[in-house]
């Protein structure tokens, strides 16, 4: 039994303060690290103590493990939780804190270090039967002569992948093999800037595919149970936008087929701790291992919200060297769940990123709503850390119960300061194919707009054009006034000058 | 006072007739306007109907965000609007164009020379923001006239990054 | 089947939200009604319609209801839904809604004339034969003579408590005869200025009571089902502060007693819809029927949490003539839920009501937790209505794991603009009685102080004095900043003073 | 610079050294102290330790509200504190009271009337906020010497209600 009494946060925003309340709530004192960007962030406000790392860049500050693991140190910590990103899945980070006697929560090093490596992960899972997407086989550093050669016979189109990968990062698709090299080189340099290794490998593009992953959960007396799947085929340049769970395509047979790989995927590496297999299903329900993230996920929220498992209290208890605290058949699927992911970017202005202080907001509260958020009023956004800024889960009985409260939690959401990317999920919801359940990963690039059917159209844009007209005219009206003032206090002058002339 | 706001294709004719009452193409309607919490919310009660808008001042319009749809209004005094439609309207475009930064940022590559000729949507440099590459293109056939920054320099919004002819 | 298709919200705050929220999820058109005080407040914003009653008071604007019954009338609503206090316990309100052929969501007139007159429904329970609290048996209006003459035999201590009564508004307790003329007045005063009605009856007062309710939901097909207790026992001035489901003292076989109790009441005038039935319970675990309420109650959520059961989506059901979505043996309790009522009342200032603009807040966030809340920040406290601005809701595991979520939840919440009675909550939080579920209907007023233990005491005392000095600190600083700011422009200006002379 | 800062009935010696350092009664620590939001919310790192709380300038001390505690702490320059010691300190009780009203409200009753002695706790008026009837009692014994409002009167927060002597 390790005890688990002080945890390191090192991480920031929405994910440090979900695993600060967890701590809290299981009585865990609780340290946070930040940059100096992030003095103000809810993190260090939540957290029992807060130790500055360095400057905003995250290379100077959350990356700094050497400064995390002293701090650590320092403060007595017996835990280090690492959230996603950043740290999350550098096995060397692992491998220092054990050296250090501190608790890693998440998996062996040697398990990280297995599934990090994407092409190692492929190979691994592959030898122990489970089926992959066909793409570059031979382990290794290939350079950009070797990929080109092996391109063809892969066939068009494909996709680069960074092979330190996560989150579509360092991710190009290939059409043919004239703009492979360019798209090679930006690949390799987007891969360097967010992982420090260029390095990258070729599979084949599965058209028409779903993004389907399978929640994994295991302690370290063996026990490994899946906690059913989540949708996330909405996305935009391979990041994930809105994930749900379940998904509309799966039947609980698929589900215990995908379900007993995924187990058989985490086996395969000896794998602890919470974690997350990523599959492509393809048009005909045929599925392939993509990666497997080995820590906790962003949208983890949903699978929590329909089995009633909070995963980071989970993770804690495992960490703690305690088994699960339920059997694979205990595990339930109650109701559905969806969760949209608020980005501080402009849905219409090419999602480009969007910066500064927030200087109002009003979340959305009530009945079967969750929001995970890293940021408050008078937080400034600022362009050096992702454009996640908070995460809107809902829970409904029904999918189309949790459609409908979604559609009127993102009505009341409310943020000034940056624009976000809410109107783009309103109108996802909106959306007769997503209603529908009918999508693929490459829905949103090829086959979404943001523009709704005529009739509304028109009723919509008539009340725009009158809002508009009042805020404009009031606007020139208030201009007016101020020169009426300024009039009255000349003629108040003047009034003076001549009273003081006939008191001559 | 009357003004023609246009939308899109569409032209409206919206009279503020008094504190409570507008007419939009001669239909008069009751309103209530109000902006909530003193930012550039409004709440607008419309013959009873609720309705509630982000509404910012754009470069030379009004951009509505109405139930998660944006509306780019043009607010025009009607004899203002007269006028310059007389007059012909529409100023002469000048053939310049300069590439402004849309975000803070770090500028990873400009993959162009001054004085090459470039393409409608050709990829004019790469800056880098919130852990995205984004790809600057061009919105015309042209020539790079000059470049301003160079890679490994961080930019603040609006910063002109290089100009085209 | 009746049909709801347009709900008008006759009330305003939390509730008027909360129903219009179910309403929207539910497809259903809504139309609120606002005073002049509540132009801005957030059930204008979010309904699809809203129409002014009047001036701020509510005897001229949510009181109102003729106003009410024109507006549904001309907006074509088909129903309404009178939420909690003001109308939603008039059965002439609910008489004139039947004559107009719009639905009240809610019982019968005749259910609410029974249980609406407290000394009534005492009586027509009674016979049915569920144990009541002695007191004042003769039904109709008592002079100060006749409740004098009874006190005795009653015995004290007792209470006078309001005829039309509710929220303990017009009640008051009597220790001894001398006190009583007074208290009368008081209490007809206070019962007057509420319900309009300052007709009183007296109640022995049970002495180390508990106040546990039954939730009651009923359909117009004779099924009649009990949602469990909720423990109520936190209360100030009879003003219920924290709720709970499950009750800590109740065991299975009390509540099967106890609901099959209240069911009969709840026959015993023909009850339908969302009603609650109030129980005091001794020391012996006895209990005594207290009253009904026939309407939704504040607190509905905890039970919303434990169970699962949208209670206003099943008024709404019910309303349209549908049987129950589910059997009393479907009824569930998963997991503990507490509610704290959020008021804008200073415990430091003897609670006194606090008022203004709401300049900053952040709300708690994450799993388990909900906040109903009618207010937002630059939304201003008018001193007409009642105290409560929001109620945050945790669902734990456990008691214990609720009580830790609580805690958290607390002590993120930020309202800045006016005070409220969150420490004490938080003070509840910590006190060892609460956690032990040992306290009493009087616990608050009798046994309860916000001091803390004195180790924490002193250590927090020291950092509340570093953080004071630190401030005036920087006040003085600042202040001191601008007079140099000014010797150095007066500086400047003997500067360039200097420069004319020399150019001269 | 030097402080006496008290609460309760404990005194504190509290420098502030610089920037980042204050010492309480002798023990000196690394402090990083900032407002949030630009609100009465102040964060303290002390130490590596992080608080938060609200602080407030009250009539003529700082109200601290801290995990749900309120701390008065009445802050005092060091010199200033001497003098005012050496002084003899306090100023003299006025033996006049004004009942103000703690919230805006009607005025439901005055159960009191001019001349009338008073005993300390005695009720001088009833003032009906949010729906609440509240009992304003006297603080001390006395006389009723004048009477400013008549019930059925709304007051402001604030307002002098009436007088005792």
């Amino acid at each position: 039994m390790a005890a688990v009494t002080k945890v390191l946060v090192a991480n920031r925003g929405e994910i440090a303060v979900r695993i600060i309340r967890a701590c809290r709530e299981l009585g865990i004192e609780t340290i946070a690290v930040f940059s100096e960007a992030d003095r103000q962030a809810l993190h260090v406000r939540y957290a029992d103590e807060a130790y500055l790392l360095g400057p905003a860049p995250s290379r100077e500050s959350y990356l700094r493990a050497d400064k995390i693991i002293d701090i650590a140190r320092k403060t007595g910590a017996d835990a280090v939780h690492p959230g996603y990103g950043f740290l999350a899945e550098r096995e060397d980070f692992a491998e220092v804190c054990a050296g250090a006697g501190i608790k890693f929560i998440g998996p062996k090093p040697s398990s990280i270090a297995a599934m990090g490596d994407k092409m190692t992960a492929r190979e691994t899972v592959r030898k122990a039967g489970v089926p992959v997407v066909p793409g570059t086989e031979d382990v290794g550093n290939l350079s950009n002569e070797d990929l080109l050669s092996i391109a063809p016979k892969i066939g068009f189109p494909l996709l680069i992948k960074a092979t330190a990968g996560g989150g579509g990062k360092g991710m190009r698709e290939v059409r043919s093999i004239e703009e492979m090299p360019h798209l090679l080189d930006s690949a390799r340099r987007e891969a360097e800037s967010a992982f420090g290794d260029g390095n990258v490998y070729l599979e084949k593009l599965v058209e028409g595919a779903r993004h389907i992953e399978i929640q994994i959960i295991a302690d370290e007396h063996g026990n490994v149970a899946h906690l059913n799947e989540r949708e996330c085929s909405i996305q935009r340049r391979h990041q994930k936008l809105i994930e749900e769970s379940p998904s509309p395509i799966m039947d609980s047979e698929l589900r215990a087929r995908m379900g007993a790989v995924a187990v058989k995927a985490a086996q395969s590496v000896d794998y602890q701790n919470a974690g997350t297999i990523e599959f492509l299903v393809d048009k005909d329900r045929n599925f392939y291992f993509l990666e497997m993230n080995t820590r906790l996920q962003v949208e983890h929220p949903v699978t929590e919200m329909v089995t009633g498992i909070d995963l980071v209290k989970e993770q804690i208890r495992i960490a703690r060297g305690r088994a699960l605290s339920f059997k694979q058949e205990d595990v339930q699927i109650n109701g559905h769940a969806i969760e949209c992911r608020v980005n501080a970017e402009d849905p219409y202005n090419g999602y480009m990123p969007s910066t500064g202080k927030i200087m109002h907001t009003l979340l959305p509260t009530g009945p079967g709503i969750r929001v995970d958020s890293g940021v408050y009023t008078g937080f400034e956004i600022t362009p050096h850390y992702d454009p996640m800024i908070a995460k809107l889960i809902v829970w409904g009985e029904t999918r189309a119960a949790a459609i409908l409260r979604m559609r009127r939690a993102l009505e009341e959401y409310r943020i000034v300061g940056v624009r976000t990317n809410i109107p783009f999920h309103q109108s996802m919801m909106d959306s007769h194919r997503f209603m529908g359940g009918q999508f693929d990963t490459r829905f949103v690039e090829e086959r979404f707009t943001m523009q709704e059917d005529e009739t509304t159209q028109t009723s919509n844009a008539e009340i725009a054009a009158i809002m508009a007209t009042l805020v404009a005219h009031q606007s020139t009206a208030r201009s007016a006034q101020f020169i009426q003032r300024n009039e009255r206090d000349t003629s108040n002058w003047k009034w003076v000058g001549r009273w003081e002339r006939m008191h001559r | 006072m009357k003004y023609i706001t246009t939308i899109g294709d569409k032209e409206y004719t919206v009279e503020v007739i008094d504190e409570r009452h507008v007419s939009i193409n001669g239909r008069v309607m009751t309103v209530d306007f109000a902006p909530v919490s003193n930012q550039p919310v409004y709440s607008l009660l419309i013959d009873g109907k609720s309705h509630e808008a982000y509404i910012y001042p754009g470069e030379e319009n009004w951009e509505v965000l109405l139930r998660g749809r944006l509306y780019p209004a043009q607010v025009e005094d009607e004899r203002e609007k007269r006028l310059k439609t007389a007059a012909g309207g529409g100023v002469a475009e000048s053939g310049e164009f300069h590439l402004r930064a849309p975000m803070p940022g770090l500028v990873v590559a400009v993959p162009v020379k001054e004085g090459q000729p470039i393409k409608k949507g050709d990829v004019l440099l790469i800056l880098e923001s919130m852990k995205m590459q984004n790809e600057l293109k061009s919105p015309k056939d042209g020539t790079v006239q000059r470049i301003r920054v160079k890679p490994g320099e961080t930019v603040e919004q609006k910063a002109t990054l290089l100009s085209l002819v």
